[in-house]
């Protein structure tokens, strides 16, 4: 299925592009999404760590994905 | 409780939110202003500049009022911050808390700004005068 | 550190007293103000009045000063208070401070109104319809 | 010996002005002076607490009277 991605900060950066269109396996979850984002751009792997949000709410590794799903990349948060 | 939240691309106006937060059941205003600082980790800071997810970030910034809420007697508080480019010495951040007594104002207040540092969705980017980074990004 | 210290007989400019405390090496500025609420002991307040021993509440206030600037690296901070007739709303003392960093900020702020409060011989007395009483004298 | 007293907040109104100018032995102390004062007026007994400077600085009930002292009567402080 197909899942539309939306980076922030330096998520954005690393990627080239704040919006991303990914192929992922029915049912798969945001642990499987994270893996296949560190794949593809290694660079994640440097980030003190790597948080997601669908519907404006944060998300946790075991929430699965829906096609139609958008879900946001969110590098650590430096705001104040 | 009244509480105002916003993120705004203009400055902030301090002293009308300020206003905002007085109340004759008040006897305490304590307020943080986060502003940007000529240097960080001894690099010349040329400006910063902020993004936001902005319906995101104005929910956690509820979520982190209500919660602190339930344990404080809270009359009024306003946070207010900005995104996009700001210079040195440019207010990123202001917030006021206006509580029956002092002590429960001063928590508030930290609380708040303590935890939108860890949880809303709000990033910087500090520009030098050699280059960029996103703050927190590495550990 | 620059430190301004006052006691007034008229209202306390808090937007001149921010400006002032503002500097470009700080990122953060705490202030506290206290107001005068409009009960107490479940008492419907009218106005407060405050008297001082002037030059050793001064003294006083810049001992709080010299005292936490010890521990923690203030850039500037700013105290006045008001003495004389207050009405309900009216603000009674202002203390900001600018700090490179928030935590300090919130600490220092603290603990000068919180040792304000013990050893500035400054004495308010509550006035109500029915009466009025100089508070803290009994225990 | 004379010491010069000066009353501030509740003190004033307990001695019924802001000033007042005591008879009091050579060599006394803050503690001797405290015990006049609340011999000749009882309600100081009420208060939390109750101390004294001499020349703008906080003295210990120790503390040795000379004359000429203008000693400040300070009771429980509350500004703020």
């Amino acid at each position: 299925m197909e899942i539309r991605l939306i980076a922030f900060g330096v998520a954005k950066d690393i990627m080239a592009g704040s919006t991303l269109t990914i192929q992922i396996e029915e049912g798969a979850t945001i642990s499987t999404l994270k893996d296949h984002l560190v794949e593809i751009y290694p660079e994640f792997n440097k980030l003190a760590h790597l948080d997601f949000a669908i519907k404006e709410e944060y998300v946790s590794d075991e929430t699965q994905l829906n096609v139609l799903d958008e879900v946001i990349i969110i590098p650590p948060v430096s705001g104040g | 409780m009244e509480v105002l939240i916003d993120l705004v691309e203009q400055d902030i106006d301090i002293e009308t939110l300020y206003q905002w937060v007085l109340s004759p059941e008040a006897g305490s205003i304590v307020a943080f202003t986060g502003t940007v600082r000529n240097n960080s980790s001894n690099k010349s800071v040329t400006r910063l500049e902020f993004e936001a997810y902005l319906p995101m970030a104005k929910k956690e910034l509820r979520k982190i009022v209500d919660k602190i809420s339930a344990d404080y007697d809270i009359i009024r508080v306003a946070i207010q911050h900005r995104i996009g480019i700001l210079p040195v010495g440019g207010v990123a951040v202001y917030i006021a808390v206006a509580t029956p007594h002092r002590a429960e104002g001063f928590t508030v207040c930290k609380y708040i700004i303590d935890t939108l540092k860890k949880t809303v969705p709000i990033w910087k980017k500090e520009v030098f005068e050699d280059g960029e980074v996103w703050v927190s990004a590495n550990p």
